[in-house]
């Protein structure tokens, strides 16, 4: 780091695609999870039959689906159309690469990490509108649009809810703010906590904010015409998405690894964020899906005034820090 | 209530502005109310001109060595066209003149607006009228009581632009229009005349108010004084109808008849008199001048008198009349004698003002101005009959009407300086005499000759009728009291010239009575014994034909030239090109505006560049380099 | 080589960003121009990284990547209505603009001759402290202004697009 | 030196866009690559020279460019929101097409 200013981003690009592949790996518990809980939700057993609890039904799915034809329709706009599910999966990937793991560390150490990590994914919306606008498909078209709408919108939120954090921490490295992090955080920022998480969700396109995708309407949004591999990554990109998000919010709201020392504490963070993971994929099968408007003014009159409300309330108790 | 009136004597001009202004604007809402408000105007002019007489009646005259006739009543005034100098003084002075004017004209203009309301009852135009006879007491006060020249000039003009308005009144009678151009542009004539002489005056004397005028004439030469006498003069002539200016006056009375009276007769002409006498110690400085003024007065008053003779139209009468008693006015002035031609002025209002209004009532009654329609009036408008008959009297010079004895004493005064002259105020005498007497008999008697049913107008027609008899019967009586209000001593009465003027009086009314005794045929009879004479009298010398062959038709024929050649061809030509030329240049360059948002933002980055390179560029050094390795400067 | 590590990645983010631009220029395919913007900003976001301005870095990608360039997307997709064929973009006057263009970058270079040689070699870090201290201390009136210029920008773009009322 | 030239390359391409392009949204695209080649040769002059041996705080430098990202910012959706009322009015976005006040 000393000296020359790239050997830290250079360190920063190698755990970036280390941090891509661990998410690819996450992911496939992370889908063979959410159907075990799908399951139970829906008084069945999920997978079982492939592996220990099933465990290799999603390996034996990624298989089948390199295998199987990738198809681009005719009147795609085939280079874009390629490229795009990777524009969706790598800033997802890059974001996980800020977190802060353990105590003094995270893969990519940056003085503005909190900012990269809301910065990085918000570029995937411009995945998703190339995929849907690509594929010459009016409900693909539509179902981009959709998503990028949602996305930029509930990216406000999400961003003021992680300003009260910054605020309490007063800093912008994650490191730092887990460093500075006490127990009595999580009551003072329950409120912002509430608004990054249900804009978390909203962010990943998952129910019941899955408008974009909503199959009664949309067919299956901006990724109908996918197929094989390149729907995988888009798959992996959502799943990527939940954990990411379950994974900042466990470490920054929720304490992480100051629960406790060492490698504890590592398992700890973990522990907090498979089971954000498990309230994602809860909420996701319990609650209707949400209209368009119903989605809209939620982020801007019920989530923005909350997270504001936090900064003011967290701008008043800091001066009697 | 007197001192307030003289104190502040702008409130006789202001008042009547006033009145003219309001009535103007909101006149025609009121209607019936106008005519008796507008009184309210003559009425201030003639109460301020009754204070300052009595006023002037009671200040010591003698001693009285100012420059003024009498010590003025009142006084003020204010500075005006202030710049890099002290400006001009512009304000008000009552002496004796200034005093009876404003009686003479209140009093006048109260009755002719009195008279009005019967005449213009039924004329649409009622409102405009009775707010221009305003302006028009404004603006002859204005001019009677200004202290100083540039004052008189302005309600000079004033007048000159409400007589014109007033002659033009029916302007949708083309003679009326006419007439109405043509008394503008000739008295504008003698306006020219008289703005070269306040110029003169100004140059020489560096003053223009009367105090300060007078007090530097005696240090000016006699040929000064004599040019600006003359110029003076002019203007005065100009206004005032004398040869060879007179030629507007007949054909003003195309006008309303009480306007006739009002400015035609008593006041607007007689200003010429007024200005002569207003600025006496100029014309009594340049002796060479007033033999002019003498000569066409007299000549004046004898011309004018033989062309009345042959009349038909009785207003034309009148106004040849006026003419002629002008022409004696200014007999007098030249004669030196300007108390005799005041003293005659003010008859004069009072009698011709009156023969005006009976003209009218006449006029009204009978529906035309033709003479050889009337006849027999006598019994059907006994009142205008009476009342005419004392004003005829009156100008014939019979005594004891007032009439006999301000012309005496203007014959008197003429005759010890000129007995030429003298001689030739005689005859007109003897002429003014018969024409009247003609004119009487032509109207009032013998037998009725038109087809209409002539009668008496209401007590508004004939009131002012009685009213104006008065002074017309005694003013002559007053000879003395208005010389001693003009700072002067009054003159006895002359025999001699007393008994040849009856006696000239007496023979003209005998004849014309013995030649008109039966009405329209003996006027035929007097038009065929004197053949060819009388056509030539009844155009007044084709005059008029001399001036417009003379005068008019070649400014015409400029006119036409200037037109097609230099306004025409030249300067829209030039100004036609120049819209031309700019539309041209505005289509061409309109070619480079098509909208193109891109290409302006090429030129623009071209214009950066261009504007870069010529800043960059070392010129300095270019220029040296040019000028030493190839000579070039 | 005498070519340094730091020199690649100057020379690689150059490259980028220039391949970004001249893709939005000459492309003729909408869709690729706004890919190409993309990779442009996201080279500009390089640079910044490359001159240690990294909050700025951020802040570009959140802005521009996440904001901007998803607002052209959207302009596209809203004006160019898919299905309707892809429109193609075209261009006209090429010669005079390419040379005033031209012109333009001879006549700036050959002005900042003097500002290029005195580049130092190592940037100075901005960090999120420094920022602070400066859009908080000497900064604060263009601070301030800019939200007040957001917020009109805010309402122009509402009035803007709301469409006509009947 | 490379930086002027590269910046001020990335500049002028930007601004034959400018000039030559039909769309608006391409004009407004070539206009936001104009205003990166500046802001990189701002922010990279102010980060790294030394004129005069006075260097520019480094919070300046980033809060100058942070200026001007939010101006630029502004200045987008402004435009854009402006060419979609355009394109919503006059159906067409196509620059020379706009030529209402051509004389």
């Amino acid at each position: 780091m000393s000296g020359s200013v790239f050997t830290g981003y250079t360190g920063g690009l190698i755990w970036g695609l280390g941090g891509g592949l661990v998410i690819a790996i996450a992911t496939l518990f992370g889908v063979w999870w959410e159907r075990k809980v799908a399951g139970r939700i829906q008084m069945r057993l999920g997978p079982q039959t492939t592996g220990p609890f099933g465990l290799l039904q999603t390996v034996a799915d990624m298989v089948k689906l390199l295998l199987k034809e990738d198809i681009t329709p005719t009147q795609a706009d085939a280079p874009v159309f390629r490229v795009a599910p990777l524009i969706v999966f790598v800033p997802i990937a890059m974001a996980v690469t800020v977190i802060p793991f353990a105590a003094g560390w995270a893969p990519l150490d940056t003085s503005v990490g909190m900012l990269f990590f809301l910065a990085v994914p918000s570029v995937s919306v411009i995945g998703i509108l190339m995929a849907g606008w690509s594929s010459g498909n009016s409900y693909a078209t539509l179902g981009g649009l959709r998503g990028a709408a949602q996305m930029i919108s509930y990216e406000l939120p999400r961003t003021l809810s992680v300003l009260s954090v910054v605020l309490l921490a007063g800093s912008l490295r994650p490191v730092e703010v887990m460093e500075a992090w006490r127990w009595w955080f999580i009551p003072l920022n329950g409120i912002g906590f509430l608004v990054y998480f249900i804009s978390s969700v909203a962010e990943c396109n998952r129910g019941p904010f899955d408008i974009p995708e909503a199959e009664s309407e949309l067919v299956a949004g901006y990724f109908a015409d996918y197929s094989g591999i390149r729907w995988a990554i888009f798959m992996m990109s959502e799943y990527g998405g939940v954990i990411a998000a379950s994974l900042f919010g466990a470490a920054l709201f929720l304490g992480g690894w100051a629960w406790a020392p060492g490698l504890f504490g590592t398992a700890i963070f973990l522990l907090l964020t498979v089971v954000l993971v498990t309230a994602m994929i809860w909420i996701k099968w319990t609650f209707p899906r949400m209209r368009m408007d119903q989605l809209m003014n939620t982020a801007w009159k019920v989530l923005t005034p909350m997270a504001l409300l936090q900064i003011a309330i967290i701008g008043v108790v800091i001066a009697w820090l | 209530m007197s001192n307030v009136l003289l104190s502040n004597g702008w409130i006789a001009v202001v008042s009547p502005a006033l009145f003219a202004l309001a009535i103007g604007l909101f006149g025609t809402r009121t209607r019936t109310f106008v005519p008796w408000l507008s009184m309210f105007a003559p009425l201030t002019v003639l109460a301020t001109g009754i204070a300052a007489l009595s006023a002037t009646a009671a200040s010591e005259a003698a001693g009285y060595t100012g420059t003024y006739l009498t010590p003025p009543v009142g006084e003020g005034s204010l500075r005006w066209l202030l710049g890099a100098t002290e400006g001009i003084r512009i304000g008000f002075a009552i002496d004796g003149l200034t005093a009876l004017m404003l009686v003479v004209v209140g009093f006048v203009a109260l009755m002719v607006m009195l008279f009005s309301i019967g005449y213009m009852a039924d004329d649409p135009g009622l409102v405009r009228y009775y707010a221009l006879l305003c302006l028009f007491t404004a603006s002859m006060t204005l001019l009677v009581i200004a202290d100083g020249l540039v004052g008189l000039f302005v309600g000079w003009e004033l007048v000159g632009a409400c007589s014109y308005l007033l002659i033009g009144f029916w302007f949708h009678k083309p003679s009326a229009a006419a007439a109405a151009i043509k008394a503008f542009l000739t008295t504008r004539v003698g306006d020219v005349g008289m703005l070269l002489g306040l110029a003169v005056l100004w140059q020489t004397t560096g003053a223009l108010s009367y105090p300060d005028v007078f007090s530097a004439v005696p240090g000016l030469s006699t040929g000064t004084v004599t040019l600006i006498a003359l110029l003076l003069f002019v203007g005065a002539a100009g206004k005032s109808a004398q040869f060879p200016l007179h030629i507007w006056l007949p054909d003003a009375m195309e006008g309303p008849t009480p306007v006739s009276a009002l400015i035609h007769a008593a006041t607007m002409v007689a200003a010429g008199v007024f200005l002569v006498a207003r600025t006496w110690p100029v014309f009594e400085a340049a002796p060479n001048a007033q033999v002019v003024v003498l000569a066409i007065g007299a000549f004046t008053a004898l011309a004018a008198a033989t062309i009345a003779l042959a009349q038909t139209d009785i207003k034309k009468v009148l106004a040849y009349s006026t003419i002629s008693q002008l022409g004696f006015m200014f007999a007098a002035l030249g004669a030196g004698a300007w108390v005799a031609a005041m003293f005659h002025l003010i008859t004069h209002a009072a009698f011709k003002a009156l023969l005006f209004l009976g003209s009218g009532s006449v006029i009204h009654g009978a529906e035309t101005q033709d003479m050889r329609e009337m006849g027999g009036l006598l019994k059907l408008m006994p009142i205008t009959a009476a009342t005419w008959l004392i004003g005829s009297a009156a100008l014939a010079g019979i005594p004891p009407l007032a009439g006999f004895w301000s012309k005496d004493e203007v014959i008197h005064a003429v005759m010890s300086r000129s007995p030429l002259a003298g001689v030739a105020l005689l005859a007109a005498s003897l002429l003014t005499a018969f024409y009247i007497t003609r004119a009487t008999r032509l109207t009032f008697f013998g037998s009725y000759r038109g087809t209409h049913h002539p009668h008496e107008g209401g007590w508004v027609m004939w009131v002012p009728l009685v009213a104006l008899a008065v002074p017309a019967s005694l003013a002559g009586f007053a000879g003395h009291k208005i010389a001693e209000t003009l700072g002067e001593r009054g003159e006895s009465l002359d025999f001699t010239t007393a008994a040849l003027s009856i006696g000239v009086a007496f023979l003209g009314v005998a004849v014309g009575w013995i030649a008109y005794r039966d009405g329209v045929v003996s006027e035929l009879d007097v038009e065929a014994r004197f053949g060819r004479a009388w056509p030539v009298l009844r155009n007044a010398y084709g005059f008029d034909g001399l001036v417009s062959a003379v005068v008019v038709r070649p400014v015409y024929a400029l006119s036409d030239w200037l037109y097609n050649l230099v306004d025409r061809k030249i300067f829209d030509g030039a100004a036609e090109g120049v819209g031309t030329l700019t539309r041209k240049i505005g289509t061409g360059m309109s070619r480079i505006q098509y909208g193109d948002t891109q290409w302006y933002a090429t030129l623009l980055a071209a214009g950066f560049v261009v504007l870069a390179v010529l800043v960059a560029v070392d010129w300095a050094m270019i220029a040296q380099w040019l000028s030493t390795n190839l000579g070039v400067r | 080589m005498s070519i340094s590590m730091i020199e690649l990645v100057f020379w690689m983010i150059a490259a980028a960003s220039l391949l970004g631009a001249l893709t939005v220029v000459f492309t003729r395919d909408v869709t690729r121009m706004a890919l190409g913007l993309g990779v442009f900003l996201l080279s500009v976001a390089g640079w910044f990284v490359y001159f240690s301005q990294t909050f700025l870095a951020a802040a570009q990608v959140f802005v521009y990547v996440g904001g901007v360039l998803v607002l052209v997307l959207f302009a596209i997709m809203l004006v160019h209505r898919s299905g309707a064929g892809r429109p193609a973009l075209e261009s006209r006057h090429t010669i005079d603009s390419i040379m005033v263009a031209v012109a333009v970058f001879v006549l700036v270079v050959s002005a900042l001759q003097d500002v290029g040689s005195a580049l130092t070699v190592t940037p100075l870090p901005g960090s999120p402290d420094a920022i602070s201290a400066a859009l908080l201390g000497p900064m604060l009136p263009h601070f301030e202004a800019l939200g007040v210029l957001l917020l009109a920008a805010l309402a122009a773009v509402i009035v803007i697009s709301g469409g006509e009322r009947s | 030196m490379s930086l002027v030239y590269v910046a001020l390359a990335l500049f002028c391409i930007g601004l034959y866009g400018t000039l030559t392009r039909r769309d608006i949204i391409a004009v407004l695209a070539s206009v936001e690559v104009m205003l990166g080649g500046a802001t990189v040769l701002l922010v990279g002059l102010s980060a790294t020279s030394n004129l005069a041996g006075v260097s520019t705080p480094p919070g300046e430098t980033s809060g100058v460019g942070l200026v001007i990202l939010v101006l630029a910012a502004a200045e987008a959706s402004v435009g854009l929101a402006l060419m979609l009322a355009v394109a919503r009015r006059l159906n067409t976005t196509r620059i020379d097409e706009l030529d209402e006040v051509s004389g």
